[in-house]
This record gives structure tokens, sequence and C-alpha cells, in this order.
């Protein structure tokens, strides 16, 4: 029994982990860009919710529908300020500026609030749950896991049924091309941006919310987001769901056996078999 | 093939590089002679300075001549100190006759690393070789008996029982000092050799490289291994000072990599003299505004956040960094004689023989 | 006369796109051979096969009777492909000469002063010795051009692949090109050239061979090829 | 008024120049041929109008505006649609989303999906189906709908015939009229001359980046294309 709750942890963390993926795949796929600084953005959210809950009260998930479009503005102003200027750069210089990026941000955390850890109080449903047979599955988990394929829905919704969203898929296609459709393509860059940043703040409030959050967690989180990537096969958001998943049981049912290592490790190691063997992901298509 | 006319020889050296060579060598006597004084902070400052011009060099060899741009590099700092660690504290071994199989033991550890790594290009590589540093600290911290005592760390006790701390300072500055005059001296080498041709040529253009004939998979590989042998000799000459090693330091990203890039992209990417000027400035900059009495005292974070805007800055307007642009705007200007000028009678330079040939 | 290179039933698939469909043809030692075809014939995919940039779907390719269908580039400019390629990018942050020196020192597989007095006889062959010490960023599209083919020289060649080696160049340009290719030529080295400019090939091949739709069309005499029907049907269309 | 005047245009790809002042004129309503060997200028005087490769000198105006600081989004937007070589089909998208994709600045005019269906029956049939997987001849014909789907008042097309059968190459050109007939105005390169010149009113010949035969199409000699084409020296 101890296996299957052990798998279904895995599956319903798989979720949080595809959350914090998905804006990684987004920016990579459009722009060919990877920002280093993604962990980071997601601790920020976490701690501007703590700040907001302590400062008007209530829970936090009412301050998600205020951060989510907050994400949204910073994503949009830093692909103005920064990412603009990253685009078909040397990837050397876009691994040292989103680097850069990321140590501000951390240090400003560290600054504002210290290097205490902080969690975010979501009350009774933290501890929730519910049996089906000896298996017990925690409320909270799984409206995060809900939480995480509706908003994959949405914006699967969103690239294969909207204008915009095929603007989005035929820029990442062929720029140029793109372009001799009218499409401007910064102006989908920055798009792209700002979903890629409000939904890693989605992320960070409801992985705060589970466990507690300190200024230097992000590198953590970004390798996260990096691994389900490439588990899940660049190009697909379905893909980062299952590398999400993929990553989650690795790590869950990895501890389960080995109880005093710690679980990242079996990600990590997963991440390393599926280099070695299936480079291109396990869902990966072979031209990627 | 067709007769040759006059004799064709190749210049190395100029004047420039002579002179500039010649203050190189002061430079690094002065170090030296402050190296083997008796004040401890300013040896203490030389192992620093040194260990971050090795790993800032052999950062830079790889990332502004091959492409390979690593944020895993602590991998071989943690190797090289632990194999240091397990040496001494395990086989009661000398310290200083440590510090070359430690740096061994981070070779032979890039192979494999290598092998897998390499699967992955430019960012992806660089995140890829992040996760691979990860998992040796977690393996690390997994290792709970002696030596190495897991995540709680140890200290070195061979160097403290047996040397005077005086001695160990003045021995660990003077090794600190050859190994950064070894590292660069091995890179201006291995620039000036037909490895190094290539290597330029790969960091050009990859695609026109191999076909001349260079096997660029193969060229990398050795300056990958190479930068790890370095980079864990480096790590290894930092904790014979510091003693004190926990593994989430010495396989810290923001303790290593993070700095050693600004360095390298401040300095001035894919130059040799780049890295140098960038660390030497780091650390002088650093203990300006951090020490205690100074005009401007930043706290660490501050100070941290300003470094992470510098890093911003120089990546996205300021692209050839320090060494970068001086080079750019004097073309005769360097330390190392790496560039080849031909010599053929008064053929080079002489427009005749362009009609001539055609 | 022996066969240096041997295409041979070559197909080459891009995903669904057929580019090259069942080709064959040789090249003997010590011949130059002419290639023209419309714009997405297949010629230049031809020779990124021939060079080893990647390999064909199915079918073989030889050199000096040697099966290197599965060889990487490297290896085949060892054994002595040297290759130009269309849009010339040099080494920008090496001078002319280490630009040619890293085919004479790799491709050639010579050491040291070897290398070099093979470096400096590829650059007095094209032209470009008394450019050696210039950053090859700074050169003009012609020099590039000339820097092109010295650094395939200096791989020591037993076959040179040009690929548009003339396109963009002046009428007078063009003219010291040819001269050029005619001593490379005259020196033994084989020759199979891709070109629009069709005047330039007359004056240095022995033979044409016109591609479309990824297949040979007709191969033999130049003039004769040039003035077949076939040709001039794909070039200016079918007579209505 | 002409509709596109292009006034002694030098453009340059890096350090290759591929057009030498080149100056020519297209009236409202024409189609006009561009026709000249490969590197002769054609595909960069397209780019130079749709705006992917920037003049030097001179000057290109459509409909009396100078494009100069035209972003080229804001050309498509004004009513230029290039149908560019290589066909640049969006490879993730299906064949009706491309079309779709074709519609994005939301021009109103007579076309649409089904009168994009109608002159292109087999897109209908491959609606659905990745346009990856299209045959050359269907990229074509997609490419060219998905153009028109911009409404545009002046058409590129570069190459159509680039790689095609002459069977398809056929019935692509046979649209052309119905395009036309929509007041569209059409500007061809083209390296199958026969086709260009029958589709077209004007036709202007390209030699290494300068004009070298212009005329109306109907009245050029195969003999003064065969020289102005291959330039002089081939003895054909």
């Amino acid at each position: 029994m101890n296996w299957i709750q052990a798998a279904i942890s895995g599956v319903l963390l798989g979720g949080l982990y595809a959350l914090y993926a998905t804006g990684l795949s987004l920016s990579f796929g459009v722009m060919r860009l990877i920002n280093l600084a993604h962990g980071d953005l997601a601790v920020m959210a976490a701690f501007l919710s703590s700040t907001l809950v302590l400062s008007f009260g209530g829970s936090p998930f009412w301050t998600i529908l205020v951060l989510m479009p907050v994400g949204f503005g910073v994503g949009v102003l830093l692909q103005k300020v920064v990412f603009d200027r990253l685009v078909g750069v040397d990837p050397a210089f876009q691994i040292v500026a989103t680097f850069g990026l990321s140590i501000v941000i951390q240090n400003a955390l560290l600054k504002v609030y210290t290097a205490d850890r902080r969690a975010l109080d979501i009350g009774p449903l933290k501890t929730k749950a519910f049996k089906i047979a000896e298996v017990s599955i925690g409320l909270f988990p799984l409206l995060r896991f809900v939480v995480a394929v509706l908003v994959l829905v949405s914006l699967s919704l969103f690239l294969g049924r909207t204008s915009t969203g095929r603007a989005f898929r035929a820029t990442s296609d062929d720029p140029e091309a793109a372009r001799l459709m009218g499409i401007n393509s910064r102006a989908i860059y920055m798009i792209a941006s700002g979903i890629a940043v409000s939904t890693v703040f989605l992320a960070g409030i409801f992985s705060g919310a589970q466990t507690n959050f300190a200024s230097s967690d992000g590198p953590g989180l970004l390798i996260f987001a990096f691994e389900a990537v490439i588990i899940g096969g660049l190009g697909s958001l379905w893909g980062t769901l299952a590398g999400g998943i993929a990553l989650g049981l690795a790590q869950t049912l990895g501890a389960e056996q080995f109880t005093d290592w710690p679980a990242q490790l079996f990600g990590h190691v997963l991440f390393l078999i599926v280099l070695a063997v299936r480079p291109n992901g396990l869902f990966g298509r072979a031209e990627a | 093939m067709s007769s040759t006319a006059a004799p064709a020889h190749v210049v190395r050296a100029t004047t420039t590089t002579r002179i500039l060579g010649v203050l190189a060598v002061l430079v690094v006597a002065w170090m030296a002679f402050l190296a083997a004084g008796d004040n401890p902070a300013t040896q203490t400052k030389i192992v620093e300075l040194c260990v971050f011009v090795v790993v800032a060099s052999m950062w830079n060899l790889l990332a502004g001549y091959t492409g390979l741009v690593s944020i895993g590099q602590q991998a071989f700092i943690g190797l090289g100190a632990y194999a240091l660690i397990v040496f001494g504290n395990g086989y009661g071994q000398d310290v200083y006759f440590s510090i070359l199989p430690a740096a061994l033991i981070a070779l032979v550890a890039s192979i494999p690393i290598a092998l897998l790594a390499f699967r992955l290009r430019g960012a992806y590589f660089a995140i890829g070789m992040w996760v691979i540093a990860e998992v040796v600290r977690l393996l690390v911290k997994q290792y709970k008996a002696a030596p190495i005592k897991g995540g709680s760390g140890t200290s070195l006790v061979v160097p403290t029982n047996l040397y005077p701390k005086a001695e160990r300072f003045q021995t660990t500055a003077l090794i600190a000092l050859g190994l950064a005059v070894l590292a660069v001296t091995v890179i201006a080498l291995l620039l000036r050799s037909r490895i190094g041709l290539s290597l330029q040529a790969v960091r050009d253009n990859e695609h026109g490289a191999s076909g001349l004939g260079v096997n660029v998979y193969r060229e990398r590989f050795i300056v990958f291994v190479i930068a790890a042998f370095f980079t864990g000799a480096a790590g290894a000459v930092w904790y014979v000072l510091k003693i004190r090693i926990q593994p989430d330091t010495a396989f810290g990203v923001s303790d290593w990599t993070a700095p050693i890039v600004v360095m390298v992209v401040l300095g001035g990417i894919g130059t040799i003299e780049g890295p140098i000027i960038g660390a030497a400035l780091w650390y002088l900059v650093r203990d300006y505004v951090t020490s205690t009495g100074s005009a401007i005292q930043l706290s660490d974070e501050w100070y941290l956040i300003l470094t992470g805007l510098l890093a911003m800055v120089v990546a996205l307007f300021f692209q050839r960094g320090l060494w970068g642009a001086l080079s750019g705007r004097f073309p005769s200007l360097q330390v190392f004689p790496i560039r080849r000028r031909l010599v053929v009678g008064d053929e080079v330079g002489d427009h005749r023989d362009r009609k001539r040939a055609t | 006369m022996s066969t240096v290179i041997e295409v041979d039933g070559v197909t080459k698939r891009f995903g669904a796109l057929l580019v090259i469909d069942e080709l064959s043809f040789s090249l003997e030692r010590g011949e130059a051979l002419g290639v023209v075809g419309p714009n997405g014939a297949g010629k230049t995919t031809t020779l990124n096969m021939i060079a080893g940039d990647f390999s064909p779907t199915t079918g073989t390719i030889r050199f000096d009777g040697h099966d290197v269908t599965a060889l990487p580039a490297h290896r085949r400019c060892r054994m002595g492909i040297g290759r130009t390629s269309q849009v010339p990018r040099p080494f920008e942050g090496l001078t002319v000469f280490e630009n040619v020196l890293v085919g004479a020192s790799f491709g050639g597989a010579h050491r040291g002063h070897g290398a070099r007095d093979v470096a400096v006889d590829a650059l007095r062959r094209t032209g470009m010795l008394a450019r050696a010490n210039v950053r090859a960023g700074e050169l003009t599209l012609l020099e590039r051009k000339r820097l092109e083919l010295s650094r395939a020289l200096s791989t020591d060649p037993e076959v040179l692949l040009l690929d548009e080696i003339a396109g963009g160049l002046t009428d007078g340009e063009v003219m010291d090109l040819i001269e050029t290719i005619k001593g490379i030529h005259a020196a033994g080295v084989s020759i199979i050239w891709i070109e629009h400019i069709v005047h330039a090939l007359l004056k240095v091949v022995d033979r044409m061979l016109a591609m479309d739709y990824g297949r040979k069309l007709i191969e033999g005499d130049p003039h004769g090829v040039m003035a077949s029907d076939e040709v001039k049907n794909v070039y200016l269309g079918t007579e209505a | 008024m002409a509709l596109l005047e292009i006034d002694a245009v030098d453009a340059f790809y890096g350090d290759f120049q591929a057009l030498f002042g080149l100056t020519l004129a297209v009236d409202e309503g024409h189609a006009v041929a561009v026709i000249g060997a490969n590197g002769a200028g054609k595909s960069t005087l397209l780019k130079a109008v749709a705006g992917s490769v920037p003049t030097r000198s001179g000057c290109v105006r459509f409909d009396g505006t100078n494009l100069a600081d035209v972003l080229s989004h804001r050309r498509v937007a004004a009513g230029i649609s290039l149908v560019p070589e290589g066909r640049r089909i969006f490879n993730s998208l299906s064949v009706e989303e491309n079309l779709r994709v074709g519609a994005f600045c939301e021009r109103p005019g007579p076309w649409t999906l089904p009168k994009v269906y109608e002159n292109f029956p087999m897109l209908e049939r491959l609606a659905k189906r990745s346009a990856a997987k299209l045959s050359g001849g269907e990229q074509q014909a997609l490419a060219i709908g998905r153009a028109l789907m911009n409404n545009p008042r002046l058409l590129l097309l570069d190459e159509v015939s680039l790689g095609l059968a002459p069977a398809i190459v056929k019935s692509l050109y046979a649209v052309l009229p119905n395009i036309r007939q929509e007041g569209t105005t059409v500007l061809i390169v083209e390296q199958d001359v026969n086709q260009a010149l029958a589709a077209s009113d004007m036709a202007y010949c390209l030699l290494e980046g300068k004009v070298s035969l212009s005329g109306r199409a109907s009245e050029l000699s195969r003999a003064a294309i065969s020289a102005a084409y291959f330039g002089s020296e081939v003895h054909t």
C-alpha cells in the first residue's frame, strides 16, 4: 500500500513541477531563451503573497487573483528591459544576464525578508485528506494538481484555438515567416514572458502553501522545472506535464525505497538516465 | 606544390607582448614576495585571488573558446576538495602532496560527466552541468561516515597538526600562486598550439571547422578534461587554507560559478587576459566596498545585488568586457603571444604579389 | 583515369520532402565537373553529402573506392575531400593566415613548419598572401571567397568541391577567379563545381551535369549540355 | 500612379550587394514578372519590398508612401503579402491553422477560408492535416492561400514553380486570373520564364542586380530573353 501511496503523491507533486516548467518551456519554445531566474520569480511570488496576507488578512488564495496579473506585468517588463536584447544572442550572454537577474532577485528577497523561512497558511485545508481503500489522498495536493491541469488545458486551448495562440506557434516555428503574416514577434515575446512569469507565480504560491520557503530556494526550483522539461521532451505542454509527473514519481518512489536519501536525488538520476538513453526526452520529437 | 620564392616564417611575440610579459613577470614576482612574507591576511587574499584566477580562466577556456557554457564547474571544485579530505583525513597523506592526486580525481570524474553532458547543447548543457554538480553534492552529503561526514561537513586535520599556521599560510599562498601561473601558462600554450587554433576556429564557426578536418567533439573533450583538472586543483588548494569544508559551499553554485561568470564577462570572455583582470578587479572592488571603514560600506546583500546588476549590464550592453574593448581598440595589445604574423620576404602586404598570383 | 568520387543511387529526404532522388554520377581523377540546375534541384545537398555534413537516406558515396557514406565531415576532409561553401563564413577572429593554417594543420595533418609552408602555398595560389595578416572579419566578399578557396586548398585535397564560388562577384572578379581555379585544376586536383554563372563554368569544366528535382537531367560535353533542349526547358520553360 | 515604385534601390546581404540601383514600377491591377538567373537579385527585390531585407539607398514606395521606416509586419497590415521562396509553411500548424494565421491582420476583402478552398480544392481535403506532411505542391498552394487570406493589395510571389512538377505549376498558375479579378496587383519572381511571361502584362529581366531587359510580356522575343538572362557570353 505504501507504494501506491507514494505513487499517488508523486503524480500529484508532478502537477506542481509541470506548473513550474510550463513557463520555462514556453519561453524556450517561442524565443529559444532560458531564464535562469525562473525559480527565483516563484519564490518572489510566495513572499509577495505572504506580505499581502499579513497586510490584508485572509487566505493566500485570494492573492493569486492579484499576483497572477502582477506576474504577467513583471514578465512583460522583463521582456522589454532584459530578454528582448537576449533573443538570438550567444547563449553565454543569455546565461550571464539571467544568472545576474537571479542573483539580484535572491538578494533583494534576502534584504527585504531576511534569511528566515516562511510559510503561507492555508488553514486546515493543508492537512485534510480523504481515503480510498487504505490510500490517503491529500485534498490540497489534489487541488494543486487539478489547478495545474486546468492551467495546462487553458494554455493549450489558448495556443490551439485563438488567433494570438496560432500567432504564437507560428512565431515559434519561423519568426521571419510570422512577420510576413503581419505578426509582431516582439509583442508575441512579451505575451510569452507574461504568461511564463504569471504561471510560475501561481506555482510559487501553491508551493509556498505546501512547504515553507526561503529566499535561496529559487535555483532548486529552476532545476526541477528544467528537469521536467527535458524529461518530458521539448515542444509540447502535455510532454511537460508527463515530465513533471515522471519527476514527481521518481522522487517519491525513490524516497520510498531508500528512506534516508534525499528525494530530489532520484529526480536527478532519472534526468541523467533520460539524458543517456533518450536525449530528446521521453515524449520528445526526434528532431528536437 | 609550387615553388616558394622567399622563405616564410611566423612571428609570435611582438614588442608589446615582450613589454607586457616583463610586467606580468614583475607582478608575479611581487606576489611571490608577498606570499613568502608573514602576513596571513595578505596570504589569504593571494590564495583567494589565485584560486579564482584559475577557475575563471578555466571557465573562460570552456565558454569563450569552445562554446561550452557550464554552470556546474563547482562539481570539480567540490570533487578536488573532497578528494583532498579523503587523502588527508582518510589516508593520512600530506596535504600538499595530495593536491595533484585530488586534481586527477576531478579529471577522471570529468570523463563520464563529459560523455553525458555533451549530449546537451547551449543553455541546456549549462543547466545539465548544474544538475550533475547537484548529484555529486547530494551523494557527498549522503556519505555520512568518516572522512567525509555528510552534510554537516568536516575539517582538514593534517595541516593543522603537522605545520605551524604561519608556515601553512605561506606554503599555501605560494602553491596557489604557482597553480595560477601554471594554469594561465597551460592555457596560453594550448591556445598557441594547433589545438588552440582549432578551438578559436570552432568558436567562430563550428561547422566550418569540421569541414577543414577539425574533430570538434574531441577538441571540446580535451579542453573539458583540462578544465576539470585545474578546477579540481583550485578547489583542493582553497580548502588547504580554509580547513573547514561543507558540501553545500564546496558544491555551491553561488559560491563559485556565479562570481566566476561575472568576473569572466566583466574582464572579457574569449580572451586570456580578461578572466585575470576580472578576478583581480572583483577582489579589489569587493575588498573596498565590503570592508568596514571604507567610504561606501555595503552589506552583503547590496553587494550581491550590485554584482548581479553588473553581470546583467555587461551581458546586455558591454559583451566584449574590459579587455575585449581595449584590445578591440588597440589590436596589437596582447600579453600572451598567441597570434601568428606571417612574414614572407616582402610579399605580405605587397600588392604586386596579388596581381602576379591571379 | 580512375574514379575518385562515386555517388551511387543516393536518395535524400528531409522529413517528407524528397530532395535527392536516386542520383548516381562519378568523377574521374583529374577531371573538372560542372553542375548546373535551377534553385532547389538538390545541387548543394549533393555537395554536402559528399563532404559529409549529413548522410544520404539511402545509397552510397565512395571516395577512392572506399565507402565514406557514414564518415563524419572531418574524417572525409582528412582523406582528401576539400570544399568551399556557398556563403563564406571565415573564422572571423583569426587572421587570414591562421584561417588557412587550420586547414593545413587538421585537414592536411601537417605540423609546425610543414603546416606553415602549405598554408603559405595555398595563400599564394589564391592570391591572398598579401592579406595574410588581416583579420578575416575585415575581408571583402571577393577576399572571403578567395580565403574559402585557400582554406580548402590547404587541406591537400584530391577533390575540391566548389559551391557557387563565383556568385555575387563582379565580372572582373569572376575572370580572376576562373584563372585561379584553372591553375588548381591544372595542378591535378579533381573538381566538382556548382555554379549559376554559366560562362565561368564553361571556361573550366571538362564535363557538365544538369540536375532537376534531385535527379540527373543530362550529363556530357559542357556546351552540348547547355545547348540541350532539356536544360533550356528547365531554365526557360517548355516552349508553348 | 504606380502602386509600387522602386527607385534606384541598393540592397545588400552583409557585404554581398544584391541590387545595384534597381528601378522599376508596378501599376495597380497589373501582373508584373521579374525573371532572371539565380543570384540575379530577384528574391532580394521582393524581400526589400516586404521589409525583410533593408535597402541601403534608394526608395521603395507603396501607394505613394515611403516604406523606409515601416517594419515588415506593418507592411503586411498595409496590404503587402509575400509568398516566400521555400514556402516557409508553419510546420507545427495544420493546413487550416496556417490559413488562419494568414488572416492575422484581419484585412477585409473577398478572400476567406471558403474562397481559398474553392480555388485550391486540395487544401480543403487536407484542412486538418499537419502542414509538415504536405507534398511540395500542396505546400506551395498553402503558401499562396495563406498570403491571400490577408486580402493583399499587392501579392509578391517568389519562385512558385521551384522544385514542382510542370503539371502542378500549371495548376497553381491557373488560380492567378481569379486573384487578379479581385483587383490584386501581382509581382511574380520566377525562374520558369514561359510560365511567368504567360501570366503577366509586364516583364523585367534582372542580371546581376540590374534590369537587363524590360517590356510588355507578350512582346519579348526568346532570343532577347536568352541574352538578357544568361548575359551575352553563352553561345546557345
